[in-house]
């Protein structure tokens, strides 16, 4: 048989110990301060894609190669890309326009689980709010291109994993290029 | 030092009067003066008080539920009720088409003059009532009373269904938390054995072995009388957990639903600084009114102390505010009529009791026993009577 | 101030009290009539006694008291039979409660 | 004490205000009457009444019976006008605009009739009378003590009656409006 109303005093014990707690204890006052104090984002948070590029210069650096994988499995098809060409017309392995539009992306990573170049990968940037819902929102090649340093810097395990991957791919071309270069050697060796 | 601090106010206005005199003011318009005067110090106190707690109600509230509450506006949010206040002012004045604007238009001027009025007979300090009067709690419950008039007209008035509904749940609440909270009030007036404010503070100075003061809240009977009090004050004053003509999940905003700017406003005004009248009335009957709690703080000035205590009060009702949620509405009427009232009751004849036995330690265990067998018999009635059954679902095997 | 000022008063709430009652179709509005009534006798005692010779004596304002609880009472039941009735035949109007009509 | 102004009137408000102290009230008391009377919308006529009641607690108080004036408002103020706002709402929300019939039985005319010739008796015995003149006594107090003593003395026959009686009305009230349906 409980006292009647003990349940109220435990309940204004709990609520007092709230109110002088959160003076001294971080943990009852998990409260972030926002636009002062930046919430600390696990390594695995995602918003919205970006293209890498490696080395100093976004165009010559640029891993894409228009290959509009990507632009044919997005979703919401937020994803538009216009191939580059030469002076010629020739098309060249180049994106001329590369444009995703956030306001319809949906964040599902898609695009960077397609990307055999590994050049397309998910952002941690959330601050996008803008006064127009258009252009501000509909990234151009200019805005998406960061530099793999940025990668690194917020997504260091996975930007690891791809270096590692991409250098193992390399070594891998270089190889064959060397065996085909050996091999288109010997008919030459042979022809000659 | 401290004793002219203690007549400061009173001081202040008798130099104030006498400076006029001496440039020959008549003597009615010093009369008139002096009631200004009055008038304008203490609705200039409570609404610096309402200012205050409404912003430091919101930050107690945040610290409860581990947040921290409004800290832009000024150093730590203090300036919020200056922006609370611009905001009111400048919003729309919306009237709906269908109401009766009349009505509609005198509620929120019903509202704030009991709030004001029944702040006339409080004693802030020693000497210090505003208007002595031979029956001053009567006049604070008669006084009062109004209050349930301008809610009916504002629900009434706006010609909405949930107003109404508000309405008619807040004058339900109001004449049942009424009775308690004259019964409880009228006990310390039967121990005291006056009506007058001044005299039941007075009946509660001095100290007993030299150090423990006489408060009535300190004896069983004035612990209970003033504990249901303070209930039925949470009530009239339509604080949580008894906040249900206001209550937003179902009613929209009760009786306040078609009222916005200024109207709003002054409405809003008139709660708080009636939970302060109510918090004052509840500090001079049972917390000993402007006395200190102990000797030594007798230095520091009565009228500190009264507010100190309202301030304590007034904390209080915003702790239990952050605690309790809100009842529903059968449990909250059958909660005042089976349990304040009775208990009201046995405070009655406990403190009849306390006081013809002596007030010695007999009259302790007999006022303690009259109390404790009805306390327990009736909470755990209710306690059972409300306990939540398992809940079972339709489709939950 | 005489006493006349007081009992005229008095009369004419009463007349407005007696009018109601008669002449209202609504029970609410008879018990509203019937209330004036009884104001205005109570401003009589209370005038009396403020000008009776011996106003310690505090008849006049002990029957004021008194009559202030029993007409609380006679209000409440009213209203109660009031309500009861319009739960029985959905209106307060008198004229329709004519069941007893012969 | 603090001050003078509140406690002269409060002591003795006729001095100071004089008879506009009294009068003034008087007057609010008989428009609020007459108009809640005549009044067709049932909360209006609430309303005024309620008005009504305050100006007469007024004027009690105004007279020099601060406790009665004071039980006046907490009683019809507080309670029976509030009580008769709830039997509106409750018996009538659909037709308070437009009564059928707001007058019956005498009907206007009648009750008009009677009420003048009833007025007219009062104020021909009132004005008539040689009590009517007497001059105002020079200060009459009740003091709360005293009326408590009193009821507490001579009249506590009658006051345990009427304890009965209001306990009995309570009982009553409560078993009539009760929901016969579902005891």
């Amino acid at each position: 048989m409980n006292f009647p109303g003990s349940g109220i005093v435990k309940g204004l014990a709990v609520t007092a110990r709230n109110m002088v707690g959160s003076y001294f204890e971080k943990d009852r006052l998990t409260t972030e301060q926002y636009p002062e104090e930046r919430p600390k984002l696990p390594e695995n948070s995602r918003s919205f894609p970006f293209l890498i590029y490696d080395g100093q210069d976004p165009e010559s650096g640029m891993r894409c190669v228009a290959c509009k994988i990507c632009e044919k499995e997005c979703p919401p098809q937020c994803i538009f890309i216009i191939q580059d060409r030469d002076a010629a017309g020739k098309p060249i392995k180049r994106p001329k326009v590369f444009d995703i539009d956030i306001s319809v992306c949906m964040c599902c990573q898609i695009c960077v689980e397609v990307c055999p170049f590994e050049s397309i990968r998910m952002d941690q940037e959330y601050e996008l709010s803008s006064f127009d819902r258009f252009a501000p929102l509909l990234l151009d090649k200019a805005r998406l291109l960061k530099s793999n340093a940025y990668y690194h810097s917020i997504h260091p395990t996975e930007a690891a994993e791809t270096d590692a991957q991409l250098e193992v791919e390399r070594k891998k071309k270089e190889a064959a290029a060397s065996a085909k270069a050996a091999k288109s050697d010997k008919p030459t060796e042979a022809a000659a | 030092m401290m004793d002219l601090l203690e007549g400061a106010p009173i001081q202040l206005q008798a130099w104030f009067l006498g400076l006029l005199r001496s440039f020959g003011t008549p003597e009615w318009i010093l009369a008139v003066l002096s009631a200004l005067i009055i008038i304008g110090t203490i609705i200039g106190v409570f609404l610096v008080l309402f200012a205050l707690t409404s912003v430091l109600e919101r930050k107690i509230l945040a610290r409860a539920q581990n947040r921290y509450g409004p800290n832009r506006v000024g150093p730590f949010g203090l300036f919020q009720p200056v922006a609370d206040g611009i905001k009111m002012i400048t919003k729309e004045d919306l009237v709906p088409r269908t109401a009766d604007k009349v009505v509609h238009f005198l509620a929120p001027v019903v509202m704030l003059i009991p709030a004001l009025l029944v702040l006339a007979i409080l004693p802030y300090g020693r000497g210090m009532v505003p208007a002595e009067m031979d029956s001053g709690i009567l006049f604070f419950f008669a006084v009062g009373a109004g209050t349930e008039v301008a809610v009916f007209m504002a629900g009434w008035a706006s010609n909405n269904k949930y107003s109404v509904l508000g309405a008619m749940r807040a004058i339900a609440q109001m004449i049942s938390y009424e009775l308690p909270l004259v019964i409880s009030a009228i006990i310390t007036a039967m121990v005291a054995g006056s009506l007058s404010p001044s005299a039941i503070v007075a009946a509660q100075g001095g100290f007993a072995f030299g150090f423990v003061p006489q408060w009535f809240v300190l004896t069983p009977w004035g612990f209970t009388a003033g504990l249901v009090f303070y209930i039925a004050a949470l009530a009239e004053a339509n604080r949580s957990p008894f906040d249900l003509p206001e209550g937003e999940s179902e009613l929209v905003a009760g009786h306040l639903t078609e009222y916005s700017g200024f109207k709003y406003a002054t409405f809003f005004m008139a709660e708080y600084i009636g939970m302060f009248a109510i918090c004052g009335m509840f500090v001079t009957l049972f917390l000993g009114g402007w006395q200190a709690p102990v000797p030594a703080l007798t230095i520091i000035p009565s009228w500190c102390w009264f507010l100190g205590k309202i301030c304590f009060v007034a904390f209080t009702m915003v702790w239990v505010r952050a605690t309790l949620p809100r009842l529903r509405i059968d449990h909250m009427l059958a909660f005042a009529w089976k349990f304040l009232l009775p208990m009201g009751f046995a405070a009655f004849l406990s403190a009849a009791c306390w006081h013809y036995a002596g007030r010695g330690p007999a009259a302790w265990i007999l006022s303690l026993a009259i109390i404790g067998i009805p306390y327990l018999l009736l909470g755990n009635s209710f306690t059972n009577r409300f306990a939540v059954s398992r809940r079972t679902y339709q489709f939950s095997e | 101030m005489t006493l006349q000022i007081l009992l005229a008063t008095s009369a004419v709430l009463f007349a407005f009290g007696l009018a109601a009652a008669l002449s209202r179709s609504n029970a609410i509005m008879i018990l509203i009539g019937i209330e004036l009534m009884l104001g205005a006798a109570n401003l009589n005692f209370i005038a009396f006694w403020r000008f009776s010779e011996n106003p310690s004596g505090l008849a006049g304002i002990l029957f004021v008291i008194f009559s202030i609880a029993v007409a609380a009472a006679g209000a409440a039941v009213g209203l109660s039979i009031i309500i009861l009735v319009h739960r029985r035949i959905r209106s307060v109007e008198v004229d329709d409660a004519s069941n007893l009509k012969g | 004490m603090m001050c003078a102004f509140f406690n002269t009137v409060c002591a003795d408000p006729l001095k100071f205000l004089g008879n506009w102290f009294v009068v003034l009230p008087a007057i609010v008391l008989l428009l609020a009457a007459g108009a809640s009377v005549v009044a067709r919308n049932l909360i209006h006529a609430a309303l005024f009444l309620t008005l009504s009641f305050i100006a007469l607690g007024v004027v009690f108080i105004a007279l020099g019976a601060e406790f009665v004036g004071l039980v006046q408002l907490l009683v019809y103020v507080g309670a029976v006008a509030m009580v008769i706002v709830f039997a509106i709402l409750l018996t009538h929300p659909a037709q308070l605009e437009k009564s059928r019939t707001p007058f019956s039985g005498l009907g206007p005319a009648g009750g008009a009739a009677v009420g003048f010739a009833v007025l007219a008796v009062l104020l021909a015995f009132i004005f008539a009378s040689p009590l009517g003149k007497k001059p105002l006594p020079p200060s009459a107090a009740a003091p709360v003590a005293a009326i408590g003593e009193a009821l507490m003395g001579d009249y506590v026959v009658a006051l345990i009656a009427l304890g009965v009686l209001l306990t009995a009305a309570l009982v009553g009230a409560a078993v009539l409006a009760m929901d016969d349906k579902k005891p």
